[in-house]
């Protein structure tokens, strides 16, 4: 007789779906290979390179001077931070002092910077919820930081405008007008964003108490930024340790309670409010003066070692700097935020829905051209 | 091309710590004595060099010290000194809020060290891309799979002495 | 040869077209499909009898409800499984079952056969209050049943998922 | 018969046909153009005056691109898959009117015709997640059978308290018994319910949840392209329109307007068009507005909220016809149990009150900001 129990036989397939590298709501080239059980997911392996250009390693055969465009294409949504953090690293070994103006001018940029990619956070997020309006919204605010950037430092995108010792350029004349002008619009963005989407019964419904993860195993995890302060640690290298001219301006760190991803996503919004406080300040404080502290191209900064912290949109950027006194770098490592992060996804997708990891992966707000350096 | 050998000739960079850092470079001899750690500083951080069988007990030993609580593990990478590699930690702690470099040297031709994905769960895709990059082998990781390069990659690209194919129509 | 007459054997040949299709079909789902098709071919005769609203009901059971969990039951479950399944060794048992059902009912509808059938549809209405009023107990009954049924789906359904 | 009628019959099919054609571009330039203005944008703008060839020119685009085809799909099936859906889409229209005796054919049971009818459309979906053989597109395809099948349920015990008031299910008569006030007014709760149940049967947002395209990639249609992704396009056009046709026949007083003469077909054609795009446009701005729901979420609103609400507004209805009550107090009742309803929903989606979801402002001591 033929084995009629259904012992086993019967039981739901777990199926193996390939999310990503090309999937929408990977946010790049990232791939999950996610088992579900139905919608739910049972295990998952990240995988990640697919965008491994070896930027570290290309930067040991670069001029420093040109390292600088390198590191733009690192998080290319957050450029001029970026930037920012590689010079200070060449000026911190070399001693270098960067002229007031150029600091200014470099914190302006860099916080402007900030409300960028969190911008674009937002929209995107909204998108990974199933919202397709905020995107707009937000993208319509970005754009005129875009062209903000443009007037300031000629590109849109891949600036190289923060050079080591200071800034490439002055900023154009009516610059303080224009950004006053600039941030006024962006508020007004901001709350319009804020309003479409924060609050929304079905975004508190599917981000409220998703994906939480808690400040030990975050931190376990370096978790850094907006991701670990959601957690309800306020760890920021702008106040624990200010660089560049970030002690004189007063500003709060936004925290979270539960680190769900509703509040890695209201952390980001409040960011935004807080780094246009910075910007307001810094403009009223911005000295005249010179915007370079000149020196030589070809740059050969003494021997030595040198760590330098930084706080990026996504998180805690560092750079490892080993120099044996050549023009070109012996060594150059990036603590890469958005790679720690990432880290963390196996923790916070176990047990989750398919729709969950979609709106996880974009609360960690993730830039894969820094995941994979 | 990569400049290969170490300019000796070229001056070297003047330390210059912060308080924080005085403070954990007067503290460090005594709590790592056992280790006989070489305690020095690089331009910014307090650098502590211990041997690379002793990683994982100076690791858990500054990271449950009280004075030290070093809970947060913000980097980790390898230096190709060509007689050595150097692996290089960089340490935080969020409570104190100061930062030191733990080194340890492994020979390239066998590279490999006790892993710290215990201690830190971070320090997971860390090792992977060196193990990828470099080769150095970390005992205990869970899962020392390729990360960054595909499977079957030949050679350690991160190593100063790889030869870069040329370059290849598809 | 009538337009009915007609419309009753396309319908019929779909019918058993389609039943044909479920038993000898080797890929589950297409069984499942075919048995739609089938379905829908009874749900045509009902129509050509005139009994309308059986063969919406037709329609909204069996196309709607029973096709769609039959078929996500064996989408969900191992599929590869189901194909070994159909090899099933007890088929000339299935032939004796089924011949000695169409006999039966072969007979019965000879013997009981009426010479002429005046075809009359029964309005929506007339349906309604006779379920309510002359069968209102038989009905009660079923939806007790299904009732019992259901509650009986939802507690196996729990054992699995929470311990 | 008479061939005539025959000749009638195929004449009104293909009337409809045509109509349902041009209705589906008009949704789509309307779609477009609406959802651009929401977002700040233009919408289409280049081709015709203000965009409106658009959707002729996409039409063609579908009908002249190529028909790419995994080696790995069920052929058949997959070729069955979107006339499946679009079959009974179409076939519904055979009894829904546009204007006083502006229908193909009028059926007694009309309403129970329409339901059993699109049921048949989830088969198609579901078969062409399968046939596709791509995971998303299964996982789409499951997600459409759960969704469609349970909200089946609240959408004809919508349409049942609707059936009862009109005592009967001849779409006409339903429209005609509204002549003096609209069960809108008459069952608020009947019209929410079946919008909500539609919203979900249409999978649109927030209940766009089988073709998610930030989660399966647009589910069953993923691997699709082409002429047959465009019946599937179409298909889910009709559908809006007649889910919003329904909506207005049945809610909203069909061609009937205060003042205007439903006696006058293209009056009565023009004024039930006017109620169903404007319902339309709410569903499009819904559409602009909301996030997705999570499949879950979407199930327990169905079956924990919609149909037992459904059965209550039943029950009431059942009250208000057995014992005689008069209308404004079954509206009234049916406003109170949605106010409460909607009241008890809010309160268990947000566990407390605004305040509490914001992010704390950690501004640390003056001191410690100043050591470094």
């Amino acid at each position: 007789m033929v084995d009629l129990s259904t012992e086993g036989q019967l039981d739901t397939v777990q199926m193996m779906v390939n999310m990503g590298p090309q999937h929408p709501s990977t946010h790049g080239v990232f791939r999950m290979v996610l088992w579900v059980d139905g919608e739910r997911i049972v295990d998952l392996e990240p995988h990640i390179g697919y965008l491994h250009r070896g930027s570290e390693k290309l930067c040991e055969g670069e001029l420093y001077v040109q390292i600088v465009t390198l590191f733009d294409r690192m998080d290319y949504i957050s450029n001029l931070n970026n930037e920012m953090i590689f010079c200070r690293a060449v000026e911190r070994l070399m001693g270098l002092a960067v002229p007031e103006r150029a600091e200014y001018i470099r914190v302006i940029l860099c916080e402007l910077n900030r409300v960028a990619s969190h911008l674009l956070f937002c929209g995107t997020f909204g998108i990974d919820a199933g919202a397709m309006t905020p995107i707009m919204y937000a993208f319509r605010d970005r754009e005129k930081i875009q062209s903000m950037f443009e007037a300031v430092t000629g590109a849109r995108m891949m600036h190289n405008y923060i050079r080591i010792g200071g800034v490439k350029g002055d900023v154009p004349d009516d610059f303080s007008q224009r950004m006053g002008a600039l941030l006024k619009v962006l508020r007004q963005g901001i709350n319009e964003t804020d309003k479409l989407l924060s609050f929304s019964e079905i975004f508190l419904a599917r981000t409220k108490g998703i994906g939480v993860i808690d400040a030990e195993t975050a931190i376990a995890y370096g978790m850094s930024g907006p991701s670990l302060r959601a957690c309800g640690v306020p760890m920021d290298v702008r106040k624990d340790e200010p660089y560049s001219v970030y002690d004189r301006f007063d500003f709060g760190i936004p925290i979270g309670e539960k680190g769900d991803s509703w509040d890695r996503y209201y952390v980001r919004v409040e960011e935004m409010r807080q780094s246009m406080r910075i910007i307001e300040q810094a403009l009223e404080q911005m000295p005249d003066g010179p915007t370079i502290t000149p020196s030589r191209l070809v740059l050969r900064p003494p021997q030595g070692e040198v760590y330098v912290r930084g706080e990026n949109p996504r998180g805690e950027i560092g750079v490892y700097l080993v120099s044996n006194g050549a023009d070109k770098p012996y060594r150059v490592k990036v603590r890469p935020p958005s790679f720690c992060n990432l880290m963390a996804i196996k923790e916070l997708l176990k047990d989750t829905y398919i729709a969950d990891a979609v709106v996880i992966l974009g609360s960690l707000d993730i830039v894969l051209g820094e995941v994979d350096r | 091309m990569v400049e290969r050998h170490r300019r000796e000739e070229a001056p070297q960079a003047p330390v210059d710590l912060d308080d924080k850092g005085r403070a954990l470079e007067l503290l460090l001899p005594g709590i790592l004595a056992e280790f006989q750690p070489e305690i020095g500083a690089t331009v910014n951080l307090v650098s502590v060099t211990v041997k690379s069988q002793d990683v994982p007990s100076v690791c858990r030993l500054v990271k449950e010290d009280p004075r030290l609580s070093f809970n947060f593990l913000m980097c980790l990478c390898v230096v190709d000194y060509e007689e050595h590699l150097q692996v290089v930690y960089h340490l935080y702690s969020t409570d104190m809020k100061h930062m030191m470099v733990l080194k340890a040297n492994v020979s390239p031709e066998e590279p490999s060290l006790p892993s710290v994905t215990s201690l830190w769960t971070g320090a997971d895709w860390y090792e992977r891309e060196s193990h990828d990059l470099f080769g150095v082998v970390f005992e205990g990781h869970p899962n020392m799979a390729p990360l960054l390069l595909y499977e079957g990659f030949e050679g350690f690209p991160g190593r100063r002495n790889y030869e870069m194919p040329e370059y290849k129509e598809w | 040869m009538s337009l009915s007459l007609v419309v009753f054997y396309l319908l019929g040949a779909v019918c058993l077209g389609g039943a044909v299709g479920v038993v000898v079909s080797r890929n589950v789902v297409h069984s499942a499909l075919l048995l739609l098709v089938s379905l829908m071919g009874v749900a045509g005769l009902y129509l050509l009898l005139l009994a309308e609203f059986l063969a919406l009901v037709q329609v909204l059971i069996y196309g709607g409800a029973i096709t769609i969990i039959v078929l996500f039951v064996i989408m969900l479950t191992r599929v590869q499984e189901f194909r070994a399944m159909k090899d099933n060794p007890q088929w000339p048992l299935a032939v004796v079952a089924a011949l000695a059902m169409f006999v039966l009912l072969a007979a019965a509808m000879i013997k009981g056969a009426p010479s002429e059938t005046t075809r009359q549809s029964v309005s929506f209405e007339e349906l309604g209050s006779s379920l309510f009023t002359q069968w209102a107990v038989p009905f009660e009954v079923a939806s007790l049943v299904l009732l019992v049924a259901l509650i009986g789906a939802i507690v196996i359904a729990r054992e699995g998922g929470e311990e | 018969m008479s061939a005539l009628e025959t000749l009638l019959l195929v004449l009104a099919i293909f009337g409809v046909l045509t109509g349902l054609s041009v209705i589906v571009l008009s949704l789509i330039w309307l779609e477009r153009k609406f959802l651009g203005r929401m977002q700040m944008r233009m919408g289409p703008m280049h081709v015709g005056p203000f965009g409106l060839l658009q959707p002729v020119a996409d039409a063609v685009k579908l009908m002249a691109k190529e028909d790419l085809l995994s080696s790995l799909v069920d052929r058949v099936v997959y070729w069955v898959a979107p006339l499946a859906v679009f079959v009974p889409t179409f076939m519904i229209w055979v009894t829904i009117p546009v204007a006083r005796d502006l229908v193909i054919r009028n059926l007694d049971m009309g309403l129970f015709y329409i339901i059993a009818f699109s049921v048949l459309s989830i088969v198609g979906l579901v078969t062409a997640g399968w046939a596709s053989s791509n995971k998303y597109a299964v996982l789409g395809g499951f997600r459409a059978a759960a969704q469609l099948v349970s909200y089946e349920i609240p959408l004809i015990l919508a349409v049942l308290g609707v059936a009862m008031l009109a005592q009967s299910m001849n779409l006409e008569e339903v429209v005609n018994s509204q002549s003096t006030v609209v069960y809108a007014l008459v069952q608020p709760l009947g019209l929410v319910i079946f919008f909500i149940a539609g919203l979900a049967e249409l999978g649109r947002t927030p209940f766009d949840i089988h073709p998610a395209e930030s989660e399966v990639v647009g589910g069953p249609f993923v691997e699709y392209s082409g002429a047959h992704w465009a019946v599937f396009f179409l298909a889910e056009y009709i559908n809006t329109f007649a889910i919003a046709a329904l909506t207005v026949l049945l809610f909203l007083g069909g061609w009937l307007f205060p003042g205007i003469s439903g006696d006058v077909s293209a009056l009565g054609v023009l004024v039930f068009l006017v109620k169903t795009y404007l319902v339309i446009l709410v569903v499009f701005w819904i559409r602009g507005t909301y996030p997705r729901l999570r499949i879950d979420q979407l199930m327990s609103l169905g079956w924990k909220v919609l149909v037992p609400l459904a059965l209550v507004n039943v029950v009431i209805t059942a009250s208000y016809m057995f014992y005689g009550w008069s209308a404004w107090s079954l509206s009234l009742m049916s406003l109170a149990i949605l106010g409460a309803a909607i009241w008890g929903l809010s309160k268990r989606m947000r566990t407390a009150p605004t305040p509490e979801y914001t992010v704390k402002l950690y501004v640390p001591a003056p001191e410690a900001s100043n050591a470094g």
